[in-house]
């Protein structure tokens, strides 16, 4: 698709980006290479049960380099195909038992990273390069099982050793949930910067908010400063509540005892149906 | 209805950014004519293209400093982009450096800015330099800024599409590596042009008059875009629109 | 003065971080005991340890996204840092991954984070795992997250200096590719570390004992690290040291 | 020096870092490599003005990427050795005489170079990487005259052709004026993100400020998001109206008057001396 292709699709009049949360699920294709932010940052739940909901399949997940919540649920419902990550974890309340025991039946294909690898292979979209040197991991087995990853000589013969390239990876999507968002599409981003390299780096960017507002946060110097322009945002919903039981900065803290009950539960087949059963049956939450 | 010099530029590099292949156009600094044609484009073309203008924060929604330009532009999101140059020759080659055998020049000028990036990158861009004469368009450029083509080893997507002068409006078919006269503007002749290139150019067996700007577009321009652009070029707008500066910046925390 | 197990952790780590070629120390995720470590040794040494704990807001200045721990290390601004491991060797190898032949694995773990980077560029890596264990401490671990070693023609500045575990401090010599027992923690035995770990390394004949924490420093600990830490972990500073937590996130726009 | 050796020297309690304006200066020793930000760009003015009047010598000016009036006034006052720019002006106010001359007598040694090469070379040091690849570029006589930069045939082997890779650039010093810091040593430089690859690829950076505040600017989601952290500011001065005749975002606009004043008179020797004869001769503006 060229970039002109690409605009005439998306960079339809702002107000038309503005969309509920089922249509913004929608936009996502069964296979979608798929960014997904960290358990610590803006991590977009309500639509990741909106993917659950329409059943989304063979989905590809690369985690901004940690998965937790969303990934193990997504997992566990059966959209995913492959993941890259540097980890996966429920973080302070243990393992991610869906990953864990994909990981060990291989019923998921997992292509483990090292957290600078993807950081790196995101700036490199960004900047539109193929691949970009990293320092480090020669002599790690997760390079030794990377053949997308390539070791040259230093290229700059100065006597540099050898060095790492990776590759640049193009998510398909990316996807996060802001505290706060404004009607012409620009949205907050404060200082979870990974974000603006994923929506950089991504051919589109699809994101929920606790708000959105009617004043354009770029008007002002402060707010501009932590916005992610509506440049890189193809669709955007308004959906409280939108990252629970994971916190969000500023407006809600991470429900761990909700994930302990997880964990718990997620750890058997059973009981991580019983956890899925009351998402597929709810309705997505009404847009204002 | 009569027009300024710079009204009717502002029309024809409108007329180029009015195209669906054109989903975002970026202007560089200090190109009041090139900013005024594309937020006029956008105005005209109800919003659906896109405009960044480097120049200050009122066209500029970018907020991750001055790589973002040219990050954007690597990434593909940038359709369209104006050039210029103190030299530009029969090969579409920009010289925005200096004149003279590199480096020891005769005269110099600032530099040649993104220009050696954005040629590659951007998939249509515009040469934009009101002045054509000799002087300008030579033969070949003392010094090659950016390249107007490649080899086909070279990954590049993007380069010259259209050249527009204050005599005329000429397109650049990268594949014969040639200019080629679209248009003559009104009250020039084909051969001014000629007698004013200092290279070779494919000329049709008819040129067209280059359109003058329709009294909807002039209404548009002077109405919709002079108090936009004044937000960035107050002198400008002062000068062509008789529009004197609104706009302060936002403050600050 | 009595204390806990976790506070003569802290009491360990302190002093290693308190020492003049150390700087600026960063604790990575879910990391209490070095967290609490970093804090006191920073007060202890008057302010002059600069602090970066990742998790959370609390003492963590970094504003340029997830990115910036390993662009900061890589800048070389970062003189120490902690590594663990599901598996570690007697090449100072670590295994954060998973047991068994990859990727055909019998036990899965998280992953491994960034230390297959940050053992690299980050010159005094202290490695802790309170478990000390032969399920532990291998002769080779089943998957290197990230080498301990690397060959004379591969640019590394970082690497481990030091192991602490619930028995023992151990130290580690990149020339000779072994660790060396320094010192046993009071109540345990030079003979429980060699039974208790499955890789070869150097005894000293003089084995001395792990210094207890001073009552300075554990008063320095309770009542001025205590608070400090419950910032970032409640749960370990309501365990440990009795404290609720006080802090809430600052307010968002 | 090690890393180690760096914080010993330079990280000490905050409070000591915040210096005056002549103190900050002499930080800055003769045939530093110096990166200066472009007009836009929050531009010391008044440090600048400090370097004249302590006569330093044989500075190395990056700028990041364009030189304006500060590295132009740099030039005339006989300070600068070697220039690396994209490209050096007055902007609206037209050419900058005293490089231009400069450029033309070779007096100063001239590195042309290209906006996003500089910004990559710096991202590379951002990274502690070597080098960093850049698209395009090929083909310019920028490059055939920048032997630092290597062309190399795509390294992933995969039909790419061949891309430029540039050098890691280090500056020794990055240097700015922001409209506000805090106490801690912590800086505001809100959507001017130039400012935070410089100060993270350079060694040392040193800002002055309008104003320093009580309030620590980290301590708020919003002006976190816009801020530089005391991490990479090794020192702070507080000086009022710090970038003029230069404009500050949301403090004052450029005084293009004055500029075009300077435009006239660096045109010439004696005009130059003439407008360099009451900087040199001012106090340096006393700390509050």
């Amino acid at each position: 698709m060229t970039a002109a292709d690409q605009w005439f699709a998306d960079v339809l009049p702002m107000p038309a980006k503005i969309r509920n949360l089922p249509e913004l699920a929608d936009l996502i294709p069964d296979g979608a290479l798929l960014a997904v932010p960290p358990e610590y940052s803006f991590v977009p739940m309500a639509l990741v049960h909106q993917l659950i909901r329409r059943r989304a399949r063979r989905l590809r997940l690369l985690c901004v380099p940690l998965g937790g919540l969303a990934v193990d649920l997504l997992i566990g419902a059966g959209c995913v195909a492959e993941i890259e990550a540097a980890a996966v974890s429920l973080g302070e309340n243990g393992p991610a038992p869906q990953f864990t025991r994909a990981a060990l039946t291989g019923r998921v294909k997992i292509v483990d990273s090292t957290c600078p690898a993807i950081h790196t292979a995101l700036q490199a979209s960004e900047k539109g390069v193929p691949f970009m040197p990293l320092g480090g991991i020669i002599g790690s087995d997760i390079e030794a099982h990377r053949s997308d990853w390539r070791i040259v000589d230093d290229p700059l013969q100065q006597g540099n050793g050898p060095i790492i390239l990776i590759p640049a990876i193009q998510p398909e999507f990316a996807i996060f949930h802001s505290p706060l968002a404004d009607k012409n599409g620009n949205v907050w981003v404060g200082r979870r910067r990974e974000l603006v390299t994923m929506a950089h780096a991504a051919k589109r960017t699809l994101v929920t908010a606790e708000r959105i507002c009617d004043e354009d946060l770029l008007d002002n110097e402060q707010t501009a400063a932590g916005t992610l322009p509506a440049l890189y945002v193809s669709g955007l919903a308004e959906v409280k509540n939108g990252a629970k039981p994971l916190g969000l900065t500023g407006c809600y803290e991470r429900d761990s005892a909700a994930i302990t009950v997880y964990a718990h539960q997620a750890s058997t087949d059973a009981g991580f149906a019983d956890y899925l059963a009351p998402i597929l049956a709810a309705s997505p939450p009404a847009s204002p | 209805m009569t027009y300024k010099p710079q009204e009717f530029l502002i029309s024809v590099l409108t007329n180029l950014l009015n195209q669906p292949h054109i989903g975002h156009v970026a202007v560089g600094a200090a190109s009041p004519i090139p900013g005024a044609a594309a937020l006029l484009a956008q105005k005209r073309g109800g919003d659906r293209l896109a405009v960044t203008i480097i120049h200050g924060n009122a066209h500029n929604a970018f907020t991750d400093g001055g790589r973002e330009l040219f990050d954007c532009a690597g990434q593909g999101r940038i359709d369209a982009f104006f050039l210029g140059g103190v030299q530009i020759d029969g090969q579409a080659n920009i010289n925005l450096l200096g004149t003279g055998n590199y480096p020891s020049l005769e005269r110099r000028f600032a530099g040649s800015f993104g220009s050696a990036y954005m040629y590659f990158v951007v998939p249509n861009v515009i040469l934009f330099r009101p002045e054509h004469s000799r002087r300008v368009f030579v033969e070949k450029v003392d010094f090659i800024s950016a390249p107007g083509l490649s080899g086909p080893d070279v990954q590049r997507r993007g380069g010259p599409k259209a050249l527009v002068t204050e005599l005329c409006l000429m397109s650049f078919d990268a594949v014969v590596g040639k200019f080629r006269l679209e248009s003559v503007h009104p009250g020039h002749s084909v051969e001014e042009v000629l007698d004013n290139t200092g290279f070779a150019f494919d000329v049709p067996e008819q040129v067209p008059q280059t359109a003058a700007p329709s009294e909807a577009l002039l209404r548009d321009l002077r109405s919709l875009i002079g108090p936009e652009i004044a937000k960035t070029y107050p002198e400008f707008a002062a000068q062509v629109f008789a529009i004197s500066a609104p706009a302060k910046g936002p403050e600050i925390i």
